[in-house]
């Protein structure tokens, strides 16, 4: 079908059929539960954070392909980075999402910061109701991160 | 494709969107319980009251407002009539059939309900019709019971004159907005009252769809939308018999709904200015006059056994075409039934369903619906829903289903 | 006659009611502060909005429905830089001023006010700005405290630190309807925070005139119609700083609102959805931000200039045709005041003397005008009202001067 | 000025510049207040009923020109006359100024029931919102007969 094939690329698909670091990690791991009210979506992080370093990370929930593969994506790409490199993804990446930053500003792209496969996603900013799905695993990494 | 009631295929030229092609490919336009399309005679008359007539009403002498007034208040009439209220003041003009849910809520419910009183509502309530009762279960600590439902997505009234024992208030839907369920309405106002509470319907997906008559329901209030009925967005309605809103406090307060105004007190004016504060909107108010028209012309049982032919198409099209694949939820059986279907799809997300679905312009929406307790029952987190609405055919019933196909080739079946 | 601000001539081509005639005569529309006419540009904007893109907003995914998202959403924007708030979400839409100032009144107030304490209001206010604040004297028991008027109608500050000592709560108008009088609405606001209370602008007959600066004015909380700012009626609203509106509980409770409805209670949504329940005046929002496209194309601080001008204009040929006859309420020095006028014609009652000019197609409201404190404190039961607006010009001003000559004539004088 | 001579007759006119009836009773008196609350307008009846039969009648309050001449005609009209009398020409003055009796029906003129002088004020109907004016007087006088 003309134009979805830039939002479903077969990496998205991928992702969404085999969902990487599915599970949970027991207490007292850090984690957070983020809703997208409009679709019901949900997704869960936990994270184990060592010496500055996220060590592990999973992923639970449920939602559609953009939100579940987006989150497994996600969780492949900061598994085993330093905190501060993944606090400088989710700023590009939501930077790749037009989402401007706090004061309103948009986010200039750090070429220092790679987004290697995350780049498929880029086709989700054509359809703005979809941005929101795609950054749900993204702020929700954000909140588990604040209880680090 | 028409049905017998109604000559879509003329109809559809009378809806300006429906022209709309995008991409060279006309809109099938299936989210009418969301909110429906307008008539060019809705579009005409707001276009031309603007140009011409536009005016305050109830407060100046001068001819333009006179007239201003007369259409407003004439608009009062029309909705009278079409719902069948006993007297014109018995409707009350809000901004939605949320406010007008809430003004009920607030105005009598403050009034009336005490700590521990029960209201009785049902598993397949709008949040429009939950959370201002949950508003004064946290203010007020009234207490909430629930009608259950059947396996095929009725209400079960097996336990209703237990659930009803001792109630305040019953308030229930006449038609599901993600099921498509309609409910025995005069018989729920007549178990309500039965147990000595109060029926309030939620109208807002039964109004646009089938012949209302508060009266013969027995209603104490009613609410419904302009947007879903082929009108404008800005309005809605709140039927309230007369006794009960005589009695009850007002809701907002400021210009119009007094008769005075001191430093130290107001009085309110006259129903249903009462419950008209401030500046009404006036425009949409006119055209949802001509709504009502537009709709009495086509005749509402006629709307009715047009949807029933729809529905019926619908439901043996799509189970033929994807047999288990897809999942339509509600009852099967078209007298207990609108034209409105949650459906569930080969394990595509509804919201992945929804944008491809898009890419032949078949509008569905995906989501929860505002029916989120009613989602959890049904054990999934959002569904699909295509309504189809008056203006709808078979030809689009076809069009969803040949749009369904299309998502399986993407998604891998 | 145009002035040197505006080119009105222009303007009025631009108003097509203003090109109606009534009995061959033009129309003299002189009742814009109860509720303004539309440019074209509003009217076309609906009217396509209506045929080509009407959708509903935030809850489907596909295109026609992301597109109206867009264009309700991007009303919003217009509005917060019209009236400089710092944040979109600051930006609430309500169905009218009136419900902006209960839904503070409401839900600020009833989570912050307690028995004793004081709201100061000012004698010149609206209805809208009163009777919200009584519902909470008769609740809650707070105490009204009110700012007086000096004898040519601006507020007496000279007691304003005493009233405000202690107060929770400073509401008050930054244009009066009645008198025309502007406050020094930052001066007030000032005044508010040192007492430590909040400052809430009631902004309906400023913000359509003037240039409107939230973040400089230090307003906590301002409300105005889009109605009465050649915007469409159905539609006003809230502005409210983001940490109050954060931290108030919601107002209607029902779709859009909630985060999550479940059986047992609801988590609210996010600013600005958790004070939009239900559906929106989705039109009508989207109409309002042509009309804050057009005035900002006029330029807001020319619309003031230009009814400076017709306001110096009425003064001067009014007391020189009239003299003693004419008794023109409200401030003489146009620093301070718009170009609404409530007048007192030789013993002729507001309603006849309304009813007269209208012969000649000459709109002026009497009446009380939602102010009846302010009424009484005039020792009148109501006026005439003359409100000119930025289609106005001189000649209108000559048109109802001959008018009111007119009115001498049935009357006897 | 064109068209108003049918509202503003010469009779009205009179009776608004020169109002009959005009003052209060002690009480006990009947009395009642009725309130215009769109133009403000204000009129007080004051009632003497003796044997059936209004023996004296006052009327107070201020308001425009219709509303007031109505309130001075409806006085002259009604004192000495007996109740059954008054409320059948009340009737007939509401029919006149198109307005529906209880259940919403027209209510035919009853060619027993004379109006007299009260004629003058039939072209008041073309003006609906001065009907409020003209009757405003005549519901406050059906509110203080209650009190009999
Ligand atoms: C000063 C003032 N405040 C509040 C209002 C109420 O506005 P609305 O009727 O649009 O709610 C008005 C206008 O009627 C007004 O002039
Ligand atoms: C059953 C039902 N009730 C209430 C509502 C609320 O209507 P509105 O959003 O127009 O206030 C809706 C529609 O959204 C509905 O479908």
């Amino acid at each position: 079908m003309a134009g979805l094939e830039d939002l479903y690329r077969e990496i998205i698909l991928d992702h969404h059929r085999n969902p990487r670091n599915r599970g949970e990690l027991p207490p007292p791991a850090p984690h957070a539960v983020g809703h997208n009210p409009l679709c019901g979506d949900e997704i869960e992080v936990y994270l184990q954070v060592e010496d500055g370093r996220v060590t592990d990370i999973k992923v639970g929930g449920q939602g559609c392909s953009i939100s579940q593969s987006s989150a497994s994506m996600m969780s492949q790409a900061i598994k085993g980075k330093p905190v501060a490199d993944v606090q400088a993804l989710v700023r590009r990446f939501k930077g790749m999402m037009s989402i401007p930053d706090a004061d309103g500003n948009e986010i200039e792209p750090d070429p220092e910061v790679k987004l290697g496969d995350l780049e498929a996603l880029q086709g989700v900013v054509k359809y703005p109701v979809r941005i929101k799905c795609a950054i749900l695993g993204w702020n929700t990494l954000l909140e588990a991160l604040e209880q680090v | 494709m028409s049905s017998t009631a109604l000559d879509t295929a003329a109809l559809k030229q009378q809806f300006p969107l429906l022209q709309r092609e995008i991409n060279g490919t006309r809109l099938v336009y299936l989210d009418s319980a969301n909110t429906s399309q307008k008539p060019a005679v809705v579009i005409d008359t707001m276009t031309n009251f603007l140009r011409n007539s536009y005016a305050p009403i109830n407060r100046s002498a001068y001819q333009l407002a006179a007239e201003a007034t007369d259409a407003y208040e004439g608009a009062r009439t029309k909705v009278q009539q079409f719902i069948n209220a006993r007297r014109a003041h018995e409707v009350v003009f809000t901004k939605n059939a949320t406010e007008a849910l809430n003004l009920v809520a607030h105005s009598w419910g403050r009034a009336n309900l005490q700590a521990g009183d029960v209201v009785v509502l049902t598993h397949m309530e709008h949040h429009a019709n939950i959370v201002p009762w949950h508003m004064l279960v946290a203010e007020r600590g009234i207490v909430l019971r629930w009608v259950p439902l059947t396996a095929d997505g009725q209400l079960d009234l097996t336990t209703l004159a237990q659930l009803l024992d001792g109630a305040k208030v019953f308030s229930f839907t006449a038609m599901s907005n993600v099921l498509g369920t309609i409910t025995p309405v005069q018989q729920l106002c007549a178990a309500a009252h039965a147990a000595g509470a109060l029926a309030i319907v939620d109208g807002c997906q039964y109004v646009p769809h089938n012949v209302t008559d508060v009266q013969a329901w027995g209603a104490d209030f009613m609410a419904f939308s302009s947007h879903k009925m082929c009108g404008p967005s800005g309005v809605g309605v709140l039927y309230g018999r007369e006794a009960l809103l005589e009695a009850m406090p007002p809701f907002l307060g400021g210009g119009n709904m007094i008769a005075d105004v001191r430093l130290d007190g107001f009085t309110t004016a006259e129903l249903p200015a009462k419950f008209e504060a401030g500046t009404p909107p006036i425009t949409e108010v006119v055209g949802l006059g001509a709504a009502v028209d537009f709709l009495i012309g086509l005749g509402m049982a006629n709307v009715r056994q047009h949807e029933i032919e729809v529905a019926g198409y619908a439901l043996r099209t799509l189970t033929s075409r994807f047999g288990d694949d897809i999942t339509l939820h509600g009852p099967t059986d078209t007298s207990v039934r609108g034209a409105t279907f949650s459906l569930a799809f080969r394990g595509i997300h509804p919201h992945d369903l929804s944008q491809v679905l898009d890419q032949t312009n078949v509008c569905v929406r995906a989501g929860h619906h505002c029916a989120k307790p009613l989602m959890r029952l049904m054990g999934v987190a959002a569904t699909a829903r295509a309504s189809f609405y008056l203006y709808n055919d078979t030809d689009d019933v076809d069009a969803l289903a040949d749009a369904l196909d299309g998502a399986s080739a993407i998604f891998g079946f």
